[in-house]
């Protein structure tokens, strides 16, 4: 097994008596695909705001390349080069397409600004739109720049949010080959719903239940996993 | 002056602002909490009233509790009518969106002051009291109406307090501060309620002016203190909570009566220094830091 | 060539307010003066309204600090003309970082309000130093000392000029500023603070710079004022002066380049025709407000962008 | 030769026979004799209409329309008719400079004059001697003669507030007490009060024992009287703005039918006020400070009656029209003596236009003293040229009957202290 890019230990946090993420272990190959899945209300999307620090920790800590990222405000871990892409479209819908793109590549410190923003551009297919004001774009290309902003960041772990989301089959495709081409160079973290997505992209996938990890494994072994066809698959 | 009589007055003081304050700023509360429209005008419909207020006493002859009744009812009527009227041709067209609003409310401010400058003037006109009787209290003399004032206020808030939690008024009212497209899908005209929620916040600001007005006198320039304080009132209080509202106009109405009356008895050495204008500066800062600190307000419950 | 064609647009604005000294009238002089000084204000404040999303009500704070640093620093510490336009800048800039640390804890109308609040406990306070402000009353600044290399600043040709010149950098500044990387971050803090966050940037840091900036602008536009008006007093540091600059930047169009100076321009024309013709000359600024809010709710420029003038900074 | 003088459009001399008022109406057409030119003198007035001083400025407005008629009917200035123009500067300082711009470089005024309340006055100044036209103030602050503002700057129409209050010292201490509490504002202007009256009150022997300054943005002020010492035995208050009825009434309530100390207070108080409103009733017996008695006096002179009618203001200071509106007596009168020293520093000048404005200054600053009648129905004043200052007579009136009936009057000298400035050694 490669590298351990990401570590959290014993990873807490509780809303009120709610126990949306509940003393969880887990683990982040460099270079892997891995997707996170879990029934609704099973704490993906906590756990990942966690790991982004959008949402501070209740307790646990957090290793990102070896350094601990735990008490690191959202930004400083973005800096870090953990990017992370919204369940719901989270674009400036009044700048242009290329704005968006250019926000991200000028976070990341790209120079010169205009060639790395047309890459990330490039690389989800709407270089034609870069004029365009994003929130004129379909949904579909709006989650494509969200993606490509992602992108931009040039990250060393990119987490997504639900991305295939009320995405065409004919977009899914499109966006599992963006998926595939961002590794092994960093590593992707994937929380989706749509199983198909699951299954092709992933190569390690954790199941989430009730805010703890109900299961770790390859697809395979998932797939055979009776606690999660109990939990989750069979349901 | 003794310091328990000192005391004793501080306490009614106290207790005469906070009231007037509860009701002034429970009107902008509401506003707030189910609108989520911050209306700068405020202080002008709390001008309004007490306006009203005097050209109804001047109009009416008779007693002035006649008068005084009379004006009661008809301030808050003619000023939700006005608020009402803003909503629906103002505020509604701008989809109630922040920042328009708020402009939008500058203009009403300076629409209403213009307006009460050219029909009322600009002296500081006096209202008689609805009765007159003075109380002399150990060491100094104090006004039974002012009493009347918080007993008044007193009774107000609690009527609000049963109509918002006990009506079905105050349960559409909640249904739209919740939701108000869901508000709408249960069959809720919510047009009509931002405009009667509009309209009670102007009329509550219109009541407090008219309970003061005998107090205090009409001027077309009163509106700028109460909508300050008001607006302290509703922060502190967390916005939208009709019991925190309340309780941060006593804290402030309290706060504001008592410092100045007990520091120079407390510090009566520092008396150059200490003014009351450095007073009003740290009462000022206080407010600014709770906000800062407890942004949420001093009761509300900071949302996860 | 969008670049340019904004750029051309703005240095013609220049040569216009330029080639109108001339024409103008010693009225309109001094009162374009003015202007001109209140639109550096108004820039500034767009800079964190219209630009970084920052709603303040209290820029007075900022505009009294620049105006009270020239005017004490000449009345009271014998400083010339040219330190205290220095000064000036200083102290809206410090102040502000001062406010900007606290404020920018709370947003949208909490952040409104503890503004407010700030910038009422500077007004309070310069009345509490009434000895030395001389409180609402407030000080004339001697004309011995409002002189900068050897012009006296109160005639109305240097007094245009000196406004000119500060207006002119202020403008390209605002420029390049809003065309720069960081013009674009606080544009991106405006639109989504969220998103923002996620692609690395401060929030914090960045509106503190940003209202830092203003607090610049702001600093310098108010010992402009000291040094060109010679008049320093209190209902300068009063809420009114925080509206001011909300209702030049949203009458010419929040978060336009050129907005507050239009803004400025109207409003003080519309103030000053409205209050020879009536004496209800306030209904009629009311009655502007709600109509602009209305049907022009992103100012004049604003609107214009959106009708086409895209390239518009 | 007057061929500085541009001949005068038949439109503006039509204007100024209207603003000479009904002349022609009356058939009682003055004859604006032989002068150089007919065309009318223009006199910008800087006028209160909106603002925290509006109450006063619509009565500064009605004075001076007054005086103007009569001035006009008298024949004008220099046999020339006389224009006022009116401009609302809103009380506010800015915008009073830019007024004053507007009035003398747009409606090309000669001067300028009316302004009351002291930051529009002082915000103003600067631009008066930037564009070097004659400021004359109604406003009896004390920055003309402290020597703050210019040699454009001059009050020559009521009294600074150092010399009212100095005056008034001797008095309050012989007769009502010589220990004093004072309430002020917490601005400029209370503090030139507790400044002035503190030492004033020190040289008669008597003393200040505390003084109590009120925030300006308050509205109300119970809470402050508990700070009044028990063995206060003057209470000195001067209060301005809208909230100062609620100052007398809270007062009143304060001391109740309880013992109170003497009460000496400035009727800025109670200027536009009426003194019979419900709560007041406790000011009978009371002191005040008045400029010129609201009341009509018994032994009033001619000049105070035909001052009266024709400005129309009844024997209790309220307005013939409206009984309601009560005047501010105490003060207005400036706005119409101003006007009348106008007219005679310009004869005394010659004045012919707006090249001569330095002469009028000259001219004015040459003047000594103005003579009781109808131009100073006040009363006589002296004038001092160097500080540009005038010194009137002070009266203090008692509430008796809800009347105000003046028990003293002061002398001119009372009111003299060291000139603390030579304007006249300054450039214009």
């Amino acid at each position: 097994m490669a590298a351990v890019i990401l570590e959290a230990r014993g990873l807490t946090r509780h809303f009120g008596g709610l126990k949306a993420v509940d003393r969880v272990d887990f683990d982040l190959a460099a270079g892997e695909i891995h997707a996170l899945i879990g029934p609704n209300g099973a704490g993906k999307t906590t756990f990942v705001s966690l790991l982004s620090g959008r949402i501070e920790a209740g307790a646990g800590r957090i290793l990102f390349e070896g350094r601990d990222i735990t008490r690191l405000p959202a930004h400083a871990r973005v800096r870090r080069g953990i990017a992370y892409t919204f369940q719901i479209t989270q674009i400036y819908a009044a700048l242009s397409v290329y704005d968006n793109v250019a926000l991200a590549a000028q976070s990341h410190g790209s120079h010169p600004l205009k060639p790395a923003a047309m890459e990330a551009l490039d690389r989800v297919g709407l270089t034609d739109r870069a004029g365009q004001i994003a929130g004129t774009l379909s949904y579909g290309h709006q989650r494509l720049l969200e993606v490509a902003m992602g992108l931009a960041l040039k990250p060393r772990l990119l987490i997504l949010d639900e991305p295939t989301q009320g995405l065409s089959q004919g977009e899914i495709e499109v966006f599992n080959g963006i998926v595939q081409s961002v590794v092994p160079a960093a590593t992707v973290l994937l929380i989706e719903h749509n199983m198909d997505v699951v299954m092709e992209l992933a190569q390690r996938i954790t199941v989430l239940n009730f805010g703890e990890v109900l299961a770790t494994g390859t697809p395979a072994e998932i797939r055979a996993n009776p606690a999660v066809q109990a939990a989750y698959l069979g349901a | 002056m003794s310091l328990g009589s000192i005391f004793l007055l501080a306490l009614l003081e106290g207790l005469v602002s906070a009231s007037v304050l509860a009701l002034t700023a429970s009107g902008l509360s509401l506003v707030f909490g189910i609108m989520r429209v911050v209306n700068v005008a405020h202080g002008e419909f709390f001008m309004l009233g007490a306006v009203i207020a005097w050209f109804v006493s001047h109009w009416v002859g008779g007693p002035p509790a006649v008068a005084f009744v009379l004006a009661l009812g008809v301030a808050p009527l003619v000023v939700g009518g006005i608020a009402a009227l803003a909503d629906t041709l103002v505020l509604k067209r701008l989809n109630y969106e922040p920042e328009a609003t708020i402009v939008a409310t500058i203009g009403l401010l300076y629409i209403l002051q213009q307006g009460a400058l050219s029909l009322f003037g600009p002296n500081a006109l006096p209202v008689p009291a609805p009765f007159d009787l003075r109380l002399q209290l150990i060491g100094f003399g104090y006004s039974g109406y002012k009493l009347a004032v918080i007993a008044a206020a007193v009774v107000i808030l609690l009527s609000l307090w049963l109509i918002l939690t006990h009506t079905r008024i105050g349960l559409v009212m909640r249904a739209t501060q919740i939701d108000r497209n869901t508000a709408r899908a249960f069959g809720i005209n919510v047009d009509r309620v931002y405009a009667m929620v509009f309209a009670m916040g102007a009329g509550l600001a219109a009541i407090a002016a008219v309970l003061i007005v005998p107090i205090q006198q009409a001027h077309y320039l009163m509106g700028a203190d109460p909508l300050l304080l008001s607006f302290s009132v509703v922060i502190i209080g967390g916005l939208g909570s009709l019991r925190g509202t309340v309780v941060a106009a006593l804290l402030i109405g309290m706060v504001d009566q008592v410092i100045p009356i007990f520091l120079p008895v407390v510090l009566p050495d520092y008396g150059a220094y200490f003014t009351p204008t450095l007073a009003k500066i740290l009462a000022t800062l206080v407010v600014a830091l709770v906000l800062v600190f407890r942004p949420q307000g001093l009761f509300g419950k900071r949302h996860a | 060539m969008r670049d340019m064609k904004a750029f051309f647009l703005h240095l013609a604005v220049l040569a216009a307010l330029l080639a109108a000294l001339p024409l103008l009238s010693a009225y309109h002089v001094t009162n374009v003066a003015k202007i001109m000084v209140l639109a550096v204000y108004a820039m500034g404040y767009n800079i964190a309204f219209g630009y970084t999303g920052l709603l303040s009500l209290g820029h007075a704070l900022f505009f009294a600090a620049g105006l009270y640093a020239a005017g004490m620093g000449i009345s009271q510490f014998g400083l010339g003309s040219a330190g205290a336009l220095v000064a000036g800048p200083v102290a809206g800039g410090l102040i502000a970082a001062a406010v900007g640390l606290l404020a920018l804890r709370t947003a949208g109308v909490a952040f409104m309000i503890v503004t407010l609040m700030f910038a009422q406990a500077g007004y309070l306070t310069v009345l509490y130093f009434v000895r030395y402000t001389r409180g609402d009353e407030g000080i004339v600044l001697d004309r011995a000392a409002r002189m900068l290399g050897g012009v006296d600043l109160s005639g109305d040709t240097p007094r245009y000029l000196l406004a000119f010149a500060l207006f002119a950098v202020a403008l390209l500044v605002n420029l390049a500023l809003v065309r720069s990387p960081f013009g674009r971050v606080m544009i991106a803090m405006r639109e989504n603070e969220a998103r923002s966050r996620m692609l690395g940037y401060n929030p914090y840091t960045v509106k503190l710079t940003a209202l830092v900036v203003s607090g610049v602008y702001a600093g310098a536009a108010g010992a402009a004022y000291a040094v060109l008006f010679g008049y320093v007093g209190a209902s300068l540091a009063s809420v009114q002066y925080s509206i001011l600059p909300l209702l030049y930047v949203l009458l010419g169009g929040a978060g336009t380049v050129l907005g507050p100076l239009l803004g400025a321009l109207l409003m003080f024309y519309l103030i000053d025709y409205a209050s020879s013709a009536t004496s209800a000359y306030q209904f009629i600024v009311g009655a502007v407000l709600v109509v602009l809010v209305l049907f022009a709710p992103k100012g004049i420029l604003g609107t214009l962008r959106e009708r086409g003038l895209r390239w518009l900074p | 030769m007057s061929n500085k003088m541009t001949m005068p459009t038949r439109r503006s001399v039509l204007s100024g026979m209207a603003a000479g008022g009904a002349l022609l109406a009356t058939g009682l057409t003055p004859r604006f004799v032989q002068a150089q030119s007919s065309a009318p003198i223009k006199l910008g007035f800087q006028l209160h209409r909106t603002g925290i001083g509006a109450a006063y400025g619509r009565w500064y407005e009605r004075t001076a329309t007054a005086a103007l008629k009569v001035l006009n009917d008298q024949g004008g200035i220099g046999g020339r008719p006389v224009e006022i123009v009116f401009e609302d500067d809103g009380t506010d300082p800015a915008r009073g400079a830019e007024v004053f711009g507007k009035l003398a470089t747009q409606a090309n005024c000669d001067l300028v004059y009316g302004a009351l309340f002291s930051h529009v006055v002082v915000g103003t100044a600067p631009r008066a001697a930037e564009l070097k036209v004659p400021y004359l103030v109604c406003s009896e602050g004390h920055h003309v003669a402290s020597g703050m503002l210019n040699r454009w700057t001059l009050q020559p129409g009521i009294t600074d507030v150092k010399s009212q209050v100095q005056s008034m010292a001797p008095w309050v201490t012989q007769n009502l007490g010589k220990k004093v509490t004072m309430v002020f504002p917490d601005y400029a202007f209370g503090h030139d009060h507790r400044d002035f009256f503190t030492a004033a009150v020190q040289a008669q022997g008597g003393e200040v024992i505390r003084q109590i300054a009120i925030p300006p943005t308050e509205t109300s002020f119970t809470r402050y009287f508990p700070q009044i010492p028990a063995d206060t035995e003057v209470l000195y208050h001067v209060m301005v703005g809208p909230a100062v009825l609620t100052f007398v009434k809270e007062l009143g309530e304060f001391y109740g039918t309880g013992d109170r100390p003497q009460i000496f207070g400035f009727i800025d108080s109670l200027e536009a006020v009426n003194i019979a409103s419900p709560g007041l009733e406790f000011l009978e017996g009371t002191h005040f400070w008045e400029g010129h008695n609201r009341n009509k006096q018994a032994d009033a002179s001619e000049a105070e009656t035909f001052y009266r009618t024709a400005v129309g203001v009844d024997d209790t200071g309220a307005s013939v029209s409206d009984a309601n509106e009560v005047s501010t007596y105490a003060h207005m009168f400036s706005a119409w003596e101003t006007l009348f020293t106008i007219k005679d520093a310009m004869e005394a000048a010659g004045y012919q236009g707006p090249a001569d404005r330095q002469k009028f200054v000259e001219a004015l600053e040459a003047m000594t003293s103005f003579a009781e009648g109808n131009d100073h129905p006040q009363g006589d004043l002296s004038f001092n040229g160097k500080t540009h200052q005038a010194f009137g007579h002070q009266n203090i009136s008692k509430v008796e009957g809800g009347k105000l009936i003046r028990v003293h009057r002061t002398s001119l000298e009372d009111g003299y202290y060291p000139d603390e400035v030579d304007y006249t050694t300054q450039s214009f």
